[in-house]
């Protein structure tokens, strides 16, 4: 059994909204120095060991993110 | 003329979706999401909603469900398909219609009456109206905002494929104002907005959206 | 670990116990070893001290609740009264209406988005578990002040949850309020009403009848979350092996719940169910309580079988936890597999723990052991009643006293102008779309009329066009003016909201918010505003169906102003009939109905410009709302009316902007003769209500009105082609300013 | 300038509905061996070296987790 992360962020040219909010909300809490946030999704999955590399790549790839718009990475 | 509405765990427009049906004058059959047959209907209509509460991105989930293998399919052989909201994210995630629907630029849900203009009236959906005809239906979303790369776009433009384009101010970040769009065949249609809330006047801002499901039914008769 | 058994808790009289960490009196624990004639195990004491909770049992209200039935006025289109999840009300043709207002507002403060989110998925299973089909929400929302800063913490997240819940589940958003005012700051009032619609032979009950039944628990699994938030003082909990704290929020899971509704419309369909229950506050010590003492007497439950989603849950904290979209059903064993086999189709887990029996008592099992053993009528309906003490606050009549009359009041023509946009600017009168377009209100497709009109119209029934209108309504200033009144002019509203757009007003449900019942001040508010609310009720003709209180909404020794907030159903026989809030025909003819009186006591306008509040709240007059609203309901039947819109905060000046912004229709508005101007424009009377009649219905109308003896003026013309509000000798206000400064102050603030 | 990641998840006591809808998901699409799922934020913020640590903890604490509900990681 192992924890496996996958995290998806959209690619970089598809606007990220909420990034921009954020960065907008730094700056009105004075927090300076952040000059760009992107946000994305952390996923964290238990496997069995028996879970091969190539099943964890295609269902990142298939499920949890949309090869259209995000990219992902995984670590074992 | 039979026309099926899909209900997944969490579709929420399929009741408004098979009226729409039955007022353009056709039967509506219900599919279930986890059966794989189509029950022989002339065409489908993939509703709006939460499918699976949209949890992890819209519409994908409900894209691995039995049904969506026959829609699939079946879009691919010319069978007509309105992919609504949820639906049209459907139709995305299925690749049956290019580009995705990302977060609201305002990051807010919105529901509103908008203003629309019909830019292809040649689609199986779309035949009632005129080119160039403005409507206004509701729109309802979270996560409405069009995008494809910029290859794509073009494509769809010069192909004629962006069949209705908001008006009025962009309400949600959609590239090139795009509010529905048509596969290469026209049989496919994913729309953001809710032709299905603008079939009565009692109860939607008029009739504007009937057209979509009358044209259907021109089309088949 | 160790379980506290009931071998172990005879054995072990004298082990003390943490009553008072979990909010229970002295006597209280004593009364408990007094039922059982022992001392209760941990598991019991838990089910003890939230069924005992002010929350649950309603200790400190009930003795006052009791008006509700007592003065309850006679009709027969009460189906269903106070004491199930909802009450129901007939609405004809073999259709039954359920309808429940309830409060979530301290999760609301702590966690906005959950808080408000779980409080919207509360109230649609007390109405699914009737048996109804929930149809639509509504939301009563009371907060600080707009540019205070927590205010731009709790707002944003309120009305994300609200609507991601709402919207999730497919009901239609069709109306509420949104207040702000000093007082919420540290509680904002986060009130959500739901309304279902049912067969009147459909109706489900909360019994666990027939020994031998099987006792089903289903929908999600039971986590640690929420644990404590039903006893208002239990927020240590077991601190078992330095386990950290639970967290006292609840998180939703609105597709759990989306589905949970579908599934539990199948079983109802099929009939397989001889009792249901939602579990909301107490979870399951109130559903197995509740079952129980409502049925045959007896259940035995295995707790072992409760499915968990943390395995490291201890029986008290299974039995106290408030995780959401949960469910109990009775199900007799002949239809076990049907029922588990629609479950199973809607992907809802369903487990049977437990058992219905004749014994009387409640008996749960849990690794073998026997850990509680009571009778369930003491822990669900036998719990302690106070006689709180009542005293009116200190200031009272001093507050009376002062009523403002020396306010400076603006006097000639572009002083009003000036006043009216002000109002209309301020953050109470503002435009309220910001909020509520995040709400889906077209889905189900039966919307007929929802926000910003004084409604919401639902058709029920597509073949007839039968349907159904619902308002809520509350005023704090006017209730800490006066509670008694203040309650019924609630009331009064709700009323004249329904019967504006042309619907019958047939019943009520009401949220009572209020501070500590322990302060003999707010004891006197909330006893003077049960009181005028069940002689208003009886006076009027509407029953109170149910309802909900909220007390210890403080910060510190400070309470939030009174705050009854009152929810109205009506029925209309055709909803095509209803009328509409906005100005729409060219020419038509505006009449004022009603008196208007120099009344400010309360008023937005002393609020807004003065800050003041002082004097008394406008006159009730429950007979003349009567007269009024059979001349509005009669006349829609009729189709004289074009448009209606009822006067209220703001009165006539608000009254006109609004009805002239709906759809941009400019009004030419002449005072009647000898009016004050000031008073004409801006009281805030009741009773009345501003009409636009077409030209060809004028006679009709006004010889119904002289017919009824309603008091009518025509005040002025609507005038489509120049968009204005035009008062004539005293100001010209263009729409589009009008709009700009109505519509600004919301999106201004946050963004 | 330096790359700062953000993961934020929900507490281990929160039901996480995201994570339990993708585990049902994983069933019907086939794939197997993979027991739990939790989803959280991943944010990834381009900050000056200006930035200290206390300021990113406090931000991530204020702005991009909340803290009744969920738990954060930074990566420097
Ligand atoms: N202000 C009130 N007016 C009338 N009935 C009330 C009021 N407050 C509570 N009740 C009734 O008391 C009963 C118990 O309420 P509650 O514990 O809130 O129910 P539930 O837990 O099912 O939501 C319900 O029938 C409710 O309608
Ligand atoms: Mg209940």
């Amino acid at each position: 059994m192992a924890r496996v992360v996958v995290d998806v962020v959209l690619k970089p040219e598809i606007l990220d909204p909420q990034g921009q909010a954020i960065v907008g909300a730094l700056g009105r809490l004075g927090v300076h120095g952040v000059t760009d946030v992107r946000q994305g999704k952390h996923f964290e999955l238990d496997v069995d060991d028996s879970v091969d590399d190539e099943t964890l790549g295609r269902l990142a790839d298939t499920l949890l993110a949309n090869p259209v718009i995000e990219n992902f990475t995984i670590r074992r | 003329m039979r026309v099926g509405v899909v209900t997944f765990p969490g579709s929420l427009d399929d009741r408004d979706a098979a009226r729409a049906v039955r007022i353009a004058g056709a039967e509506s059959v219900a599919l279930w999401h986890a059966d794989p047959s189509l029950h022989e209907v002339d065409a489908v209509v993939l509703p709006g909603g939460f499918s699976y509460g949209d949890y992890l991105r819209c519409g994908a989930i409900a894209r691995f469900a039995p049904v969506m293998e026959s829609v699939i399919a079946a879009a691919n052989d010319g069978l007509p398909v309105l992919g609504i909201c949820n639906g049209f994210q459907v139709l995305c995630e299925s690749h049956l219609l290019p580009g995705a629907l990302i977060r609201n630029d305002h990051r807010k849900f919105v529901c509103k009456e908008q203003l629309l203009r019909v830019d292809n009236a040649a689609t199986a959906w779309t035949t009632e109206y005129r080119e160039g005809q403005e409507i206004v239906i509701p729109l309802k979303n979270g996560e409405g905002g069009y995008v494809a790369d910029e290859h794509t776009l073009d494509e769809l433009e010069a192909e004629g494929r962006v069949v209705v384009r908001y008006l009025n101010g962009n309400p949600n970040g959609s590239q090139r104002d795009i509010a529905g769009i048509c596969n290469a065949a026209g049989n496919v249609v994913g729309l953001m907005p809710h032709p299905e809330h603008a079939v009565e006047a009692l109860t939607g801002p008029g009739t504007d959206g009937l057209g979509f499901f009358l044209s259907l039914v021109g089309v088949l008769a | 670990m160790s379980i506290d058994t009931v071998e172990n808790a005879a054995n072990t009289p004298d082990q003390p116990q943490p009553f008072a960490e979990l909010g229970m009196k002295e006597d209280e624990y004593a009364r408990v070893r007094e039922i059982l004639g022992r001392r209760p195990t941990s598991s019991e004491l838990a089910i003890y001290s939230v069924m005992w909770s002010e929350h649950c049992s309603y200790k400190s209200s009930r003795a006052h609740l009791k008006q509700f039935g007592d003065k309850a006025p006679q009709t027969a289109a009460l189906l269903v009264g106070p004491g199930e999840n909802a009450g129901v009300v007939d609405v004809g043709e073999g259709w039954a209406v359920t309808f429940k207002i309830e409060s979530h507002n301290h999760p609301s403060y702590v966690e906005p988005h959950q808080g408000a989110a779980t409080g919207v998925g509360g109230i649609v299973r007390d109405i699914l578990t009737m048996g109804a089909r929930p149809v639509a929400v509504m939301d009563s929302l009371r907060f600080g002040r707009i540019d205070a800063p927590d205010t731009a913490r709790v707002l944003p997240g309120v009305v994300t949850g609200i609507g991601s819940y709402g919207n999730c589940l497919g009901l239609p958003n069709v109306g509420g309020e949104v207040y702000f005012d000093e007082s919420y700051a540290g509680n904002p009032l986060v009130n959500a009403l739901c309304v279902g619609v049912m067969r009147t032979d459909g109706i489900k009950l909360a019994k666990a009848d027939g020994p031998g039944n099987k006792v089903v628990l289903f929908g999600a699994r039971t986590g640690g979350d929420g644990i404590g938030g039903a006893s208002v003082l239990a927020s240590a909990t077991f601190e078992t092996e330095g386990k950290t704290k639970r967290p006292s929020v609840q998180v939703g899971d609105p597709f759990a719940e989306k589905v949970l509704i579908e599934c539990c419309l199948e079983i109802f369909a099929a009939d397989l169910v001889v009792g249901i229950q939602d579990l909301g506050a107490a979870g399951l010590s109130c559903a197995t309580t509740e079952l129980a003492a409502a049925g045959t007497g007896g259940m035995d439950v295995d707790l072992d079988l409760a499915p968990l989603r943390d395995p490291t849950l201890v029986p008290e904290e299974i039995l106290m936890s408030e995780s959401q979209e949960r469910m109990m059903a009775v199900v007799t064993p002949e239809h076990l597999d049907e029922f588990l086999a629609v479950c199973a189709k809607w992907d809802v887990n369903a487990t049977v723990i437990g058992t219905v029996t004749d014994t009387g008592r409640l008996r749960m099992r849990w690794h073998g052991e026997q850990i509680v053993d009571l009778p369930p009528r003491t822990a669900a309906h036998e719990g302690p009643v106070y006689e709180r003490p009542i005293e009116k606050p200190y200031d009272q009549d001093a507050l009376n006293e002062h009523d403002g009359h020396d306010l400076p009041r603006p006097r000639n023509g572009s002083a009003m102008r000036a006043t009216l946009l002000r109002l209309a600017a301020g953050p109470n009168l503002a435009d309220k779309s910001w909020i509520t377009d995040q709400y889906d209100r077209f889905v189900m497709g039966n919307t007929v009329l929802a926000q910003p009109e004084d409604a919401g119209v639902l058709r029920l029934d597509e073949s007839t066009c039968r349907g159904i209108a619902l308002s809520t309504d509350g005023n704090g200033r006017y209730t800490r003016l006066d509670p008694y009144a203040g309650a019924q002019l609630a009331l009064a509203e709700a009323y004249r909201n329904v019967a504006t757009t042309g619907a019958r007003p047939l019943a009520v449900t009401n949220c009572l918010n209020f501070g500590s019942p322990e302060d003999p001040a707010v004891m006197w508010q909330f006893t003077e505003a049960v009181r005028g609310l069940a002689d208003g009720c009886l006076t009027l003709g509407v029953p109170v169906t149910g309802g909900n209180v909220s007390f210890y909404n403080q910060t510190g020794s400070t309470p939030i102003l009174p705050t009854p907030v009152i929810g109205m159903l009506g029925v209309i026989d055709d909803v095509a009939k209803r009328t509409p809030q906005g100005f729409r025909t060219d020419a038509a003819v505006v009449y004022l109905l009603g008196d208007t009186r120099d009344e400010f006591g309360g008023s937005e306008w002393a609020h807004v410009v003065h800050g003041y509040l002082g004097g008394q709240p406008p006159t009730v007059d429950l007979a003349r709302e009567q007269l009024l609203a059979g001349v509005l309901i009669d006349a829609a039947r009729d189709g004289l009316l074009d448009s209606a819109h009822d006067l209220a905060e703001g009165g006539l000046a608000q009254a006109l902007v609004e009805s002239c912004l709906r759809r941009d229709a400019g009004v030419r508005i002449d005072l009647p003769d000898g009016a004050d101007p000031f008073v004409a424009l801006f009281s805030e009377s009741t009773g009345r209500a501003l009409v636009s009649v077409a030209r060809s219905e004028e006679v009709r109308f006004t010889d119904l009105c002289a017919e009824r003896g309603l008091p009518v003026a025509r005040i002025g013309v609507v005038d489509l082609l120049t968009p204005a509000l035009e008062v004539h000798d005293l100001f010209n206000l263009p729409l589009r300013e009008l709009r700009t400064a109505w519509a600004a102050t919301i999106p201004h603030q946050f963004g």
